[in-house]
Order: structure tokens, then C-alpha cells, then sequence
């Protein structure tokens, strides 16, 4: 079954590459839509197998004699095959948002983003480590293109490239390290090197490829100071690419950072070692993404930036390296991709009707935008932690597990992060629908990299548009309000985290079965703190409105604050060389975290 | 500034590596567990070339990754140079100045070029080579055609549609075959067919068939690669070019 | 001699990446990067050798099955790589062909339309 | 044996500092082609057979080819 997943879209696209000329526009919407939407079946069924055990399949059939096998192995647990069907469904939606988005007459689009499926699946369905780089590059190479596609669009193409480089580069390292432990153990399967490593004395070399394998996937998670690149790619890339960038392959990044650790590495690398980098680099990339996304007018740009904030909450959470975390991180990126995907679709459906989403320029201009009025302020809460959005429920829950390891700066850290991204958005809500705060100044401010779309203005939202938002959102909504979502997730974060069972069973076929949790859902501390962090986002959208005012009367207090901002955006320079540069820095800095023993 | 940061980082990088590298084992050791296993396997489904079962056989599924990595790249590279919005597409008007001599070893290699290409691609599960190699050759080999001078010529000898057409086919019928032996046998990609006898052109299973297709994907992939980019050179004009 | 093939490779993937860092061209900048690509080849066959082993084919010359050889998993992961690295490198190229299109410069220190 | 890995090694090195170095894309073609060549025989050292002739396949022809067409079209304008 999960090979189907990564063969039917290759398949799908082979199909249409043969038949695009024939066919109409029509068609082949039709059948890329139908190819994403047969891998939303295998995966749903994948994830209902994997409840009562990993589902193992052994590619070619290779089957472990003795707990070693020359094939590849795919082991699904639950949380592997719920971000596959998370990939799936979101290429779904946002094929079926392109159907009137994206004008092009060739399915070169369309096969892209089968591929790009592709590796999604692959990258996330995969027990072998090899197998991982490989749908790495894969998800990599589709998206490069996707990214520089507008080829008219002068940052489109610059964009792609600063991607390409720096995703490339962060592979070969990973692939650095995955020679270094097939040196060391002989293996390539993430069940078999985890029992080669159970029993490893700890050495600077299981470091050092740990480190490597974490900086390759870390670029693709966004984690800083690896994330440069993420904005460039966002701010060009069409709308319904960037639902998949923001919504799952950066998680995924993350996604495969931490499979890497737990099937791999838990007791190879001294865990309050692991537990301190992590915790570390996701404060630097919550707070720099938070800031950053206040800083910007370009909406896309915006989201881009709230993408590496909750990306450094995700690494938080994920960081503390227990299974509450990994519930709260698994609940949160399902229903940040729901909520943020929304936004980004909507971002498109702006840019369809006015040509921009730029602040300033649209201040007041998008009264007539219908539904959008409704839905943008809903994404923006949502993004702040509203409850009942999941976002609050996988927020409430990674904060409990922060205080239960006795960090008790990480709530603190979730509602000010999700305070400020939600408030950036709905700032930009309320002057773009509303008009309200003073009309911006003529010329003021900067303008940096746009996605630009061929073809007329949009003058209705058509359902194919309204459609994928409006499921987005209901999609995030339905993660907080079923019951037994919060059970589910702690049952799946406990077979995530179990070594032992994963390379038991991939290996042996034996694993002791867990014992199951049924409760868990809102608290009444959860529901106030995500309560308080959606009302502080209005007091930041509020601030952001109408702070020229206020700020006209402390002229000082602005200066003080602008000194250090202006550095931290001089950073984000789009230059490749800079992010190279930053990209050697955080590898080494991590080699020092974790060589360093902790305390 | 940007250099500082790198030289830091750099030297961590260094540092990290080499202290890493005093720990594997020496270069040139007997440690090599999945060696063994993986020749063991090879000999088991008559496959001469180690490297190839491996490639078809026992780790399949990266192929297939690989495979896709390759039609992604150049259904991208065809995305991104096709001609703007704003470009034309000029033919070349002839030969162009082109000395006897090289247009008739152009014309002489080809044929050779294509015909070791198609050996290497069959010959792949026996003999060092393989769809990739083979496609390699056999998709640079066409554009020899160019060296002799006749951008038409190549035109005719690679119709871009066919080639096209033989990429995602290669692709296509990879994942195909993959499926069938699902379907055959229950497991994905596994080696269905009979095996033959060792150092066989008709032996190995399926690592023949799946090493054709690899060879029919990378030499057109090849071709339009190298097509996308001669035309990008030579035949679009931008809306300044004058020449 | 024992460390010095992990050397050269590391060598290379620092030095491709110092070539980027550096560069006033995105052509030099990509080339770079296939320099940094190479390292992880380098790094891959020398853990996969040993010292007076076969190459692992058996064809021809007709070798027996059970001769020593070297190990043949690096070397089709290695494969693997150098069809990632010829394809992403033209998927580069094109991009950079279309950047001098729009901007007339591949210079990065002149592209600077991402800031912030 | 061990005279010539070592030697090639080196090689392999000196010819990717020296494709690094050259900031000219016309000449690094040419360089990132000798490059190919000094990597193809190192991995024929290597016992490596099928990686040499895709090494050599690759890196000698098709990436210089690609990189000398995509230079011929953005030198044009210059």
C-alpha cells in the first residue's frame, strides 16, 4: 500500500506529460486532482492500519532474515502516515484552487506537483535513511521549479535559485551524514540503525553525523539560522504552492528531523544535550519569525515569516523530547498547515482581483472583497490560538508539556509568538477590508518580491477558489472540536517516541502493544491562555494600525527599537552567499551544542 | 562580514569533520556488513553486476525516487526556458560556418556513439554500465548532429514531441513495473520474472527490463535537456536582442 | 593515509561552499555547489573500499561470485547522487539563465530585489 | 595501490579548489570538465566502474556542455 503512494502520482504525471496536448484544460485538472486524491485514500488507510500497529512493508520484498535485510524498509506509524495524508489532502485542495488560478494550457504545473506529491509521500512514508535524501531531493527538485515558474517575474526566478542552492547544500550535508553512519554501522535502514546504535559508547562520530543529518532536514524545516531562504520562496512562488511549502514540507523538514532522532539516535547522543540544542535554535527561530513577520507589508511575505515563528514553536515542543510534545507539535502542525494554507489561498484570491498584496498599496481598496471580509479575520484569530481552532488545542497542549518538563518560559514563548503572527494578519486584515488607521504615506516603505499572475482580474471568487478555503478552515476548526483528537494524538506521539517498538517490529515483527490513552482535550488554563493570546493579537493589530500616532509622541522609544530590527532585517539580504555563509555558522553551532556536554 | 561568518563557521564545520573522521573505520577496511549481504542477494537473482541489482533489485524504490528527481528536473528546466512572453523563437538560418572535415566525424560518431550508448544501456545487469550510462551517451550522441553543423537535421533526428514522450514513458513504465509486481507478488518493485543463468544477456529478472526504462528516460531526458538549452542559445530572442 | 580520503572530501563540500560564499556569479555559484557535491562522492566510495578487492561485477571478465569485492551499495547510492547533482545542477541553470534575462547581471551583490 | 589513490586524491582535490577558483564560467567549464575527468579516474581506482563512467558521462560532457550554452546566453547581452 505505501508504495502506491509515492508510484501513483509519478505514474499519473507520466499519463499526462503523454496526453497533455489531446486533452483539454479541463481533463487534466481532472486527473491530477483524481491521482492526488487516490493517494488521500492510500494514506487514510495507511492511518487507519497503522492504529492498531506500524504498518511494515518491505520494498522488493526483501524481507529481515535475522534482523538484516539488503531491501528498503517503510515503517508507518501513525504520526508518519497522518503528515502523508496531510500532503496528500493538501495537494488535493490546492489543485483544485488552481483549476481557475493557475493559466497555463500545458500540465507541466500539474506534473510538478504530482512529483512534488511524490516526494512528499516518499520522504514521510520511508524507514531508510538513503531513501529519505532521495524524496528529499525529490520534494527539493519539483519545488525549485514551482517556485521559479513565473518566469516574466524577475524575484520569481531569484527566488528558485536561492532555494535551490540552499536546500541543495543542506542535502549534500545530509548526505554527508548518513555516509558517515553507513561507515560506522553498515546500514542504511532506520530500524536496523537504531539497534546498531542502542549499544554504541558515545563517539564524535555518531555527533557529527547527527549533526549533519540535522542541519540537511532543518534547512528544509526552516529551522534558524537555516531559514533564509524560506521568505524568498513564499513571496514568489504561486499561492497554492505556497500551501504546500508553509502547510507540510517544512514541517515535514522537522517531521524527518525528529524521526531520524527517535528511531535512530536516542540513546547514541545524550538526551539533555539534544533537548538543549533544540530548545535553544526554536527560541532563536520563534523570535526571529515573530519579529520579522510584524516588520513586513508584503502579505505573502508575512505568512512566510509566521511560517519560521511557528516552525521555531513546532521545534519547541518537538525539543523537549517527550511524547506530549510530540502530541502537542503533531496537533499544532496539522491545524497551523489548515489555518495557513487558508491564508495563503487567500492571499491568492487577493493578488487574483487586485494585482498585489501589498499593505499599503491596497489600504482601504479590498471592501468589496465578499467572503474574504469574514474569512481573513477568522484565519488571523485562528492563527492566534482561538479556541476552539486546533491551533489552541496543539498550543495548549505542547505548553502543558513545556511546564510539565519544567520550562515554564514556553507558554509564555507560544501565546506571544502566536499573538504576534496572529496580529500581523489581522493588522493587515483590518487596513486592507476595512480601512482603518491612517491612509499610508506616499512612498513609504519597501517593496520586495511578488508573485505576479497572468490573466484578467478576478471578479468573483469562483468555488474552486472558495471551496479549498473554506475547507481549510474547517479542517483546522474540526481538529479542536472532535472529541478524541487530543487521545488520538498522545497514542500516536507514544508509538513515535517508542525506539524499541519501532525496530522491533520493522525488524522482527514483535512489539509490545502500548497501553492506549482515551482521555485528554481543552483545559480550562488551555482555553484562557488561547483566549489571552488571540486578545493580545488584537492589541498587536490594533497597535500596528493606529501606532503612528503614539509612536509620533515617543520618538525615542522608536529609535531605540529600530537599531537592533534594522539588523536583524539587514540579515535577511537574499543574497545565497549570506545564507551559505549563516548556513556554516548553524552547523557548526549545533556541532557545539551538542559536543558540549550539558550542565 | 559575509566571509567572517563563514570562515567561523567553516572552521567548526572542519573541526566537527575531522575529529568525526579519526573515528571511522580506517579507509579501506573489511567492515562492511550490508556488502556482504547485498553480493549474496545479487548472486541469488543471477544478476552479474552488483551495482545494478542493487540499483533495480534490492533498493529499487531509490531508483524510482531517482528516476522521478530526473523528470521533475527537466519538466522544470522546460518550464523555465520556454520561450517568455515577450520572446521569439528565430530559426538559425543554415549550417553556419562549419569545416568539412568536422561535419563528417559529426556525422560519423553519431551512429558509433548511439550504438556503444545502446550497448552499455543493455548490457547493464552483466557489465559495468546501464540505463544511466547507456542513456547518457545515447542522449548526448544525438546532438553530435549539431557538431556537424545541421541544427535541422537534429531537428528531425529528435523530434522534441517523441522525446518527450519517451521520458515520461521511461518514468511511466518504471512505476509500472513496480506496480505489476505488487500485484504479482505482493511486494512493490520485487523481482518477478525468471532469472536465467549468470553473466547472461537473459538473466536478473526484472533488472533488465526496469534498466531499460531508466535508459529510455535518461537519453531523452538527456536530449531535451541539452535541446531546451541549444534552443535557449541559439533560437529565443528577447524583446532587445537585435541580433 | 588511513583518514586522508574523508579529508579530501570534507575538503571539498567546505571549499564548493567558500566558492558560493564568495561568488560574483551564479554560474561560478552553481559549479560551486557541484564542487560541494562531489565531496559527498569522495566520502561515499572511500567507506565503501577495501584494499585489494574486485570491483563488484561478475560479468565479464567472468569472475566467481564469491571473489572479495568492494562494496557495491556506496557505489549505486553514489550513482543515485550524480543523477540528483547533473539535474539539479541544470534545473539551476535555467534558473540562472532566465535571472540575466530579467536582470541583466547574475552578479548576487546587484540582485538585491528580496531584501528584509 | 595505495601510491595512486593517494595520488589521485589529490589530484581530485587540487582540480575542485582549482574549479572553485576560477571565477571566470567560460574557463570553469572547462576546469569543472578536467575535474570530471581527475574524478572519473579516481573512482576507477576506487574499483568503482559504474560510477566512472557516469562520472565521466556526466561531468565531462553533459554539465560543461550545459554550463557553456547557458554562459553563451547570458554573456550575449554583457
Amino acid at each position: 500500500m505505501a508504495p502506491l503512494a509515492v508510484a501513483v502520482p509519478i505514474m499519473v504525471a507520466a499519463l499526462i506529460i503523454m496526453v497533455d496536448r489531446r486533452l483539454p484544460r479541463l481533463a487534466i485538472d481532472l486527473l491530477a486532482t483524481a491521482g492526488a486524491l487516490a493517494d488521500v485514500v492510500f494514506t487514510a488507510l495507511i492511518l487507519h492500519q497503522s492504529a492498531s500497529g506500524r504498518v511494515i512493508t518491505w520494498s522488493a520484498g526483501w524481507k529481515p532474515v535475522h534482523g538484516l535485510s539488503v531491501g528498503i524498509v517503510l515503517v508507518d506509524d501513525p504520526i508518519g502516515a497522518g503528515i502523508a495524508l496531510l500532503a496528500a489532502a493538501l495537494v488535493v485542495l490546492a489543485l483544485v484552487f488552481s483549476w481557475h488560478y493557475i493559466e497555463s494550457e500545458e500540465g507541466h504545473y500539474h506534473c510538478l506537483m504530482l512529483l512534488f506529491l511524490a516526494g512528499m509521500e516518499g520522504f514521510a512514508l520511508t524507514g531508510d535513511i538513503f531513501d529519505m535524501f532521495v524524496f528529499f531531493e525529490l520534494m527539493g527538485a519539483a519545488a525549485y521549479a514551482l517556485t521559479g515558474m513565473k518566469i516574466e517575474d524577475p524575484t520569481s526566478v531569484q527566488g528558485g535559485m536561492n532555494f535551490g542552492i540552499i536546500n541543495s547544500l543542506g542535502a549534500y550535508i545530509a548526505l554527508m551524514g548518513v555516509g558517515l553512519l553507513y561507515a560506522k554501522t553498515g546500514q542504511l535502514g532506520l530500524p536496523q540503525l537504531g539497534r546498531a546504535l542502542a549499544h554504541q559508547p558515545r563517539s564524535e562520530l555518531l555527533v557529527a553525523a547527527f549533526v549533519m543529518l540535522m542541519a540537511g532536514f532543518l534547512v528544509k524545516g526552516a529551522m534558524a539560522p537555516f531559514h533564509f531562504w524560506l521568505a524568498d520562496a513564499h513571496a514568489v512562488a504561486p499561492s497554492p504552492v505556497c500551501v504546500l511549502f508553509s502547510g507540510v514540507m517544512v514541517p515535514l523538514g522537522v517531521y524527518g528531523a525528529f524521526r531520524v532522532y527517535w528511531a535512530a539516535f536516542p540513546t547514541a547522543i545524550a538526551r539533555p544535550d539534544v533537548s538543549r540544542a533544540f530548545l535553544a535554535l526554536g527560541v532563536v527561530t520563534a523570535v526571529v519569525g515573530a519579529v520579522m513577520c510584524l516588520e513586513q507589508r508584503n502579505f505573502k511575505r508575512l505568512l512566510a515569516y509566521s511560517t519560521i515563528a511557528h516552525v521555531g514553536l513546532f521545534i519547541v515542543a518537538l525539543g523537549l523530547l517527550t511524547s506530549e510534545g510530540v502530541a502537542g507539535a503533531a496537533i499544532y502542525i496539522v491545524s497551523h498547515a489548515g489555518v495557513k494554507a487558508a491564508l495563503f489561498l487567500m492571499a491568492g484570491v487577493l493578488l487574483a482581483r487586485y494585482g498585489t498584496v501589498d499593505e499599503a498599496e491596497l489600504h482601504g481598496r479590498c471592501g468589496d472583497a465578499g467572503l474574504l471580509r469574514w474569512l481573513m479575520p477568522v484565519g488571523g484569530l485562528a492563527l492566534a490560538c482561538l479556541p476552539p481552532f486546533g491551533t489552541a488545542l496543539g498550543k495548549e497542549i505542547s505548553e502543558d508539556a513545556g511546564s510539565a518538563a519544567g520550562y515554564l518560559w514556553v507558554p509564555a514563548l507560544f501565546v506571544a509568538v502566536s499573538a504576534c503572527t496572529g496580529g500581523a494578519v489581522l493588522r493587515v486584515a483590518g487596513r486592507m477590508l476595512f480601512g482603518l488607521g491612517p491612509p499610508p504615506e506616499e512612498g513609504a516603505g519597501q517593496t520586495s518580491g511578488d508573485e505576479e499572475r497572468e490573466g484578467e482580474p478576478l471578479r468573483r471568487i469562483p468555488a474552486t477558489m472558495a471551496v479549498p478555503i473554506l475547507t481549510l478552515l474547517g479542517g483546522a476548526l474540526a481538529v479542536g472540536i472532535l472529541p478524541g483528537v487530543h487521545a488520538a494524538a498522545e497514542n500516536a506521539a507514544r508509538i513515535f517516541v517508542d525506539s524499541g517498538g519501532y525496530r522491533n517490529q520493522a525488524l522482527f515483527g514483535t512489539a509490545a502493544r502500548l497501553p492506549a490513552v482515551h482521555e485528554g482535550g481543552w483545559s480550562l488554563s488551555g482555553v484562557l491562555l488561547g483566549l489571552l493570546s488571540a486578545g493580545l493579537a488584537l492589541g498587536v493589530a490594533a497597535v500596528g494600525i493606529w501606532s503612528r500616532p503614539i509612536t509620533h509622541h515617543f520618538p525615542r522609544l522608536l529609535d531605540w527599537g529600530r537599531r537592533p530590527l534594522s539588523v536583524l532585517r539587514e540579515l535577511h539580504s537574499g543574497h545565497v552567499g549570506d545564507y551559505v555563509a549563516w548556513l556554516m555558522l548553524g552547523l557548526a553551532a549545533l556541532g557545539g551544542l551538542l559536543s558540549l556536554p550539558a550542565r | 562580514m559575509r566571509t567572517v561568518v563563514f570562515l567561523a563557521g567553516a572552521a567548526g564545520v572542519v573541526v566537527l569533520a575531522v575529529v568525526a573522521a579519526l573515528h571511522i573505520p580506517g579507509f579501506g577496511s573489511t567492515f562492511h556488513p550490508y556488502r556482504t549481504a547485498a553480493v549474496e542477494a545479487s548472486v541469488k537473482h543471477v544478476a552479474a553486476n552488483v551495482v545494478s541489482s542493487v540499483n533495480f533489485d534490492q533498493r529499487g524504490l531509490d531508483t524510482l525516487g531517482e528516476e522521478s528527481i530526473l523528470l521533475a528536473s527537466i519538466l522544470g528546466a522546460a518550464i523555465l526556458l520556454r520561450p517568455a512572453k515577450d520572446e521569439t523563437e528565430k530559426r538559425p538560418l543554415s549550417a553556419g560556418r562549419v569545416l568539412e572535415s568536422t561535419r563528417m566525424l559529426g556525422y560519423l560518431m553519431m551512429p558509433i556513439t548511439l550504438v556503444i550508448g545502446l550497448d552499455v544501456i543493455a548490457h547493464g545487469h552483466v557489465t559495468p554500465g546501464g540505463g544511466f550510462q547507456g542513456g547518457v551517451v545515447v542522449g548526448t550522441g544525438i546532438h553530435l548532429l549539431y557538431v556537424a553543423g545541421s541544427y535541422p537535421a537534429l531537428e528531425k533526428a529528435r523530434p522534441l514531441r517523441a522525446v518527450e514522450w519517451g521520458e515520461a514513458i521511461g518514468a511511466g513504465a518504471f512505476a509500472s513495473l513496480g506496480v505489476a509486481a505488487l500485484v504479482a507478488s505482493g511486494a512493490f518493485l520485487s523481482n518477478v520474472i525468471g532469472t536465467g543463468s549468470f553473466g547472461q544477456l537473459l538473466s536478473a529478472g526484472t533488472v533488465p527490463l526496469l534498466n531499460g526504462a531508466v535508459g529510455i528516460e535518461v537519453a531523452s531526458g538527456t536530449a531535451v535537456l541539452l535541446g531546451a538549452f541549444l534552443k535557449q542559445a541559439i533560437m529565443v530572442k528577447g524583446p532587445d536582442d537585435s541580433r | 593515509m588511513s583518514f586522508y580520503p574523508y579529508l579530501v572530501a570534507v575538503w571539498l563540500l567546505v571549499v564548493g561552499a567558500f566558492g558560493i560564499v564568495r561568488s560574483r556569479n551564479l554560474i561560478h555559484a552553481i559549479l560551486c555547489l557541484s564542487v560541494s557535491q562531489s565531496g559527498t562522492y569522495v566520502l561515499l566510495l572511500a567507506v565503501g573500499y577495501q584494499w585489494h578487492a574486485k570491483p563488484p561485477v561478475f560479468g565479464e571478465p567472468a569472475t566467481h561470485p564469491t571473489a572479495k569485492v568492494v562494496d557495491p551499495v556506496v557505489q549505486a547510492m553514489t550513482l543515485t547522487d550524480i543523477v540528483v547533482s547533473a539535474t539539479v545542477t541544470a534545473l539551476l541553470l535555467a534558473l540562472a539563465t532566465q535571472i540575466h534575462k530579467r536582470h541583466g547581471t547574475l552578479d548576487p551583490d546587484e540582485l538585491r530585489q528580496l531584501k528584509g | 595501490m595505495m601510491v595512486l589513490i593517494v595520488i589521485m586524491l589529490s589530484v581530485v582535490g587540487l582540480a575542485g579548489t582549482a574549479v572553485v577558483l576560477t571565477g571566470e564560467p567560460q574557463r570553469q567549464a572547462l576546469m569543472l570538465s578536467a575535474f570530471g575527468v581527475a574524478s572519473g579516474l579516481l573512482f576507477m581506482v576506487l574499483q568503482a566502474p559504474d560510477v566512472a563512467l557516469s562520472e565521466i558521462g556526466v561531468g565531462t560532457a553533459i554539465v560543461p556542455l550545459m554550463v557553456m550554452l547557458a554562459v553563451r546566453k547570458t554573456e550575449r547581452r554583457n
